[in-house]
């Protein structure tokens, strides 16, 4: 009879140990976040179920096992770590091409000052990355890795992760999503206490019409410059832009629609997934965790504080003053910090509406944050 | 806090190129989407600049038929005023 | 002129040999019964044309030459075999995410002990899986993939076959599937034979309303109970609960039509092809194909009787008798078990109306096959 | 400050060459006449932008560096050129899918004589084929990869290309195209000059009505005959059958929605931006570029050329005269070769309608074509 | 039929344990479904127990104030039932 | 020009092979669309067919019927022209 006690061996039940179980009650408490509490279900409802089937002894999905002893062996989320991520990285300039088709920079093109905030708030991936050097935990890689979480941008996150810390890219990412679902918790505050009721009721002009002409150059002018500039960012860069390029040339609907339908579904569901399986037990629980965890949010307030501080800053020599509100929403998590903005400006005066103005900002910072990753992969 | 030399010199420099070349990249940006937003404006400003000038012209025109209508009529004191198309 | 021969020599024509002749004629008659006869054409049409490329000598379209070697020499299902099934197998996994989000677990919830008759309508399984032993003819693994016809499930026999017997794949696939569309000439007979016209008739409530957090619990809890005792059935069994989670949560309905449409159709196009040209000629023109498609027979039959039996044998302690009809429909064979109980209750009497409470055991079935295909990966 | 001088030093701009700014505009011209002249859209548009992320320097999105060394170095579009293309040579199939699920035979079987013009244009693909031998240029195998741009059909180009000469394919799949886009530029002049007056004013009868049981006859008889004789040419005939039987048998309609949408689509995308990448300035600054430009064009109108005199022989002897410009459409070409014929004809008399007569030579161009590349690579 | 001995006893197994885990994973299921349905019932149970509560408070209100009503009415003799809310 | 003889040589064979097989090909697969024409015209024209003999005979018989009636009518001298269902 040993193929039974082989088989009980075998089963989860006897391997299980505690930090499994508190994996997959996390995992649980995900799902839970994103049914009930509706936060960020595209990513924190498929995370949650990989965090639950990585924390299942013995199920093997989030194993891969390289070359010929892979066979029958590797499970479906290890084949798609291994390629779509550690080995090659193409998911997430998959999932960039279908952000772009559905990204509309109407925004940026009608008042570009807005990039500027976008660049403003990347000051929290570098607060972060030095406050992870600083502990001393963190290898210098793994400290830009942690940094690019203020980017606030899940696929630039994973993207970046994958390339310079692997080991670390279920933590980053998981906590790059959590806090852009958290946003409404986190902003608001600094918000507030950085601006003055005054500067939060500043009216702003509807943004001009844009022109059919304008939303076709923006795509090369901004892929040719930026590569130039930074080759290492076109991974993401190029595929945003091709991706808007499809949308706005009118051309290729067909196109189009499929990266921004089909295509995003399809690669959303084996990213996410993935992602989640790898927050394993034995990864979470590190003191490294909780340090990433206070790290991420102070890189997402520092974010947050750069915009409003240099939309400040540009108030004082503009003629036409912006509302500052618009600055936070250059920390990307988009489209939610935008949203943030109009909320409390229309709490300030219900004349404010800043839904058009932030958006700005907010897909500037989708650039920042993919210029500053090339700028990492380059030089480490 | 255990920092080596070599590690702030590196950090330094990597937040430096990061901070440049994002502002940077985002104020080139900033401008060219100024120039080009000037650019495409320009058929869209001559168009107007040549209807304003065609209207110019066509008042002109307008004005010189009223004339001739007016003349035509104070002459004939039995015509009526023809509305003239721009 | 040695070109000209060349050529000649490389045409199929002169390598054509009866046994491709009578393969070509196998597919194109599946390829009839799917488009003439509707017999589940998702399946045989495709199959049918699989079995007629692989037949057609020198196409190489199911050829994979592994290594350096295979520069422009495999073929596009050649890869899709090798990569999708016989190496990672990860096709099963994908189908069955796309089930998992089409699949209503209402019927089950509603009536929980129509699960017990998706356990007994496995009995087919194992007495295929003796039958196979007793011939001589087997391994014991090879056994294990013929009995797996039993569960009337494709994709589950696809898994299990590429796991444990490559070689069958094609054969234990097809016989499967013809079976699954020919379930309206097996069961009825049997279920005839085995109940009586008052059990036929017997009138069962309508199943009550199942609430959301009902549906939304059932996923996460199955799939870790199962999970836990039998870690190999995670890539089924997880992925059908993944699948299920996206339709039900209703908060990522972008990701659940994706998995129940574009994704399951690219799957099952490439799939199903594949599977087909699996049955080459060598392979078919063998006695044991013979004796593996009087297994599965056997195994259908089995299966029904195991559903009916215990049907009845649960009457004989509940106070509300269930119509033992919709024990047949344990044997899996989505949707058509579950329609042919509704067809024969209605025959004795049209007040007896079954589909609902058929699809319990139905559903059932397809974990039941999941679990004992994960025992079979276990021990073998 | 190495960083410094490393990060310009690995930036493009310190890189830039003048060749590959000169590529860039090339790509930007191919974008432009995509959008603004509306010229073959879904592959010029994308491959533009291929050309360009491809020619900006440092950005490696078309790199592959295969084995462990690849580890985060190779590019999306580098991954997808090996194994879609220059390895397994799947990409092109696919397509051939796609293209088949979107076909309508009826045409052929209709008026079954205008096979014979679609099999007279395939007269191109040899002159050009003998022209590039002429020059002393090329290997025999690149010879016939330029002669197949006088199929004028884009994915066979392609396939053939990848199969015979992988380091000629960015250059004569975008020549392919660019002439496609051209036709209306190149065929009307011939098309005037080798007929009379009297010839394009000949009045066709309306094709007869077809048969279901012909339309699902077609397909597995031709996909065998065709496979029989040439089995190299399987991975295009079979594909362009399988998917149009998937689209006449009327019993999957979800495989063949998904075959003529979301798969052929996403395989557009990915498969035209590669193709576009091997644009690269040290390819195309080559005097060989020049004269496959020349052979292309010859290739085009020799095929015009063949359809058309053949029209006109076939005429001698026929009791029922065709209207020559038919010929012409059976280069290819779909469906914009059709069209020219239709208005050519039109324009010598309002009653001359061609367009559903036109479609009959244009897709058996697409077989013919298909045919002599399998032919090819049986022989080279 | 050339059965061995260990092959046997390996079939054995295989379908005592194969059967054993369909049979008990589908029963602890089942348990698990009433369990699920009885636990998420509570709240609407509860619910419904309060409504109970919460009618029949309401109806001994109502009877209080009909009583009152009564009462008034029977003084004065010259009121009108009023129609209290639930 | 730089031709070598071998390279002629198999052009050649190339060129003949490949005009050979796809104008063959097309030849067939046109005789075997005219057949496939013919073949699954056969249940249609027996069916034409068909029809065409049920109308003649169902014309005979109507004849039948109406030579009946006239004969009936003619009897009679009272009844009314019946009209026939083919
Ligand atoms: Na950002
Ligand atoms: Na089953
Ligand atoms: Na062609």
């Amino acid at each position: 009879m040993t193929e039974i006690t082989d088989f009980l061996n075998s089963s989860g039940l006897t391997n299980l140990d505690w930090r499994a179980v508190v994996m997959v009650l996390v995992g649980l408490g995900f799902m839970y976040l994103a049914i009930s509490r509706d936060m960020e279900p595209y990513e924190l409802l498929p995370i949650g179920l990989g965090v639950i089937i990585a924390n299942l002894p013995l199920a093997g999905m989030a194993l891969f096992v390289p070359g010929e002893m892979g066979h029958q062996e590797s499970g479906i989320f290890g084949v798609v770590f291994h390629y779509g991520l550690s080995f090659w990285n193409i998911l997430p300039p998959i999932i960039f091409l279908g952000i772009g088709a559905m990204t509309d920079f109407s925004p940026v093109i009608a008042n570009p000052r807005t990039l500027l905030l976008g660049a403003a708030a990347q000051l929290g991936i570098f607060v972060a990355f030095w406050g992870a050097l600083a502990t001393g935990l963190f290898e210098i890689q793994e400290a830009a890795a942690i940094g690019i979480i203020g980017g606030a941008d899940g696929p630039t996150t994973i993207f970046l992760s994958a390339k310079l810390a692997p080991e670390l890219l279920g933590i980053t990412a998981v906590i790059a999503y959590s806090y852009m679902a958290s946003v409404a918790f986190i902003q608001p505050p600094l918000m507030k206490l950085l601006t003055t009721e005054k500067e939060r009721s500043i009216v702003m002009r509807p943004p001009r019409e844009v022109s059919r002409a304008e939303k076709l150059l923006l795509p090369p002018v901004a892929m040719i410059l930026i590569i130039l500039v930074v080759p290492r960012s076109a991974p993401l860069i190029s595929m945003l832009m091709i991706g808007n390029l499809f949308r706005e040339s009118g051309v290729v609907p067909r196109l189009a629609n499929t990266a921004s339908n089909e295509l995003v579904n399809i690669a959303t569901i084996f990213l996410m997934i993935t992602v989640g399986t790898q927050l394993s037990a034995e990864r979470v629980f590190d003191a490294e965790t909780i340090v990433i965890l206070a790290l991420g949010l102070v890189a997402f307030a520092c974010g947050t504080v750069g915009g409003l501080l240099l939309a400040k800053l540009m108030n004082l020599v503009l003629r036409e003053k912006m509302n500052p509100l618009i600055g936070s929403a250059g920390v990307s998590a988009v489209p939610m910090a935008a949203r943030i903005s109009h909320h409390i400006g229309q709490e300030s005066d219900p004349r404010v509406y800043l839904l058009g103005h932030a958006m700005g900002p907010n897909v500037a910072g989708v650039i920042g944050s993919a210029v500053v990753a090339g700028v990492f992969i380059s030089l480490l | 806090m255990t920092f080596d030399q070599e590690l702030i010199r590196q950090g330094l420099t990597l937040t430096a190129i990061g901070i440049a070349t994002a502002f940077g990249l985002l104020i080139v940006m900033m401008v060219l989407i100024y120039l080009m937003g000037w650019a495409t404006g320009i058929p869209a400003r001559r168009a107007a600049r040549a209807r304003v000038a065609a209207e110019a012209a066509a008042a002109e025109s307008r004005d010189r038929a009223l004339a001739a209508v007016a003349a035509v009529a104070a002459l004939s004191r039995s015509g009526e005023h023809a509305e003239p198309t721009t």
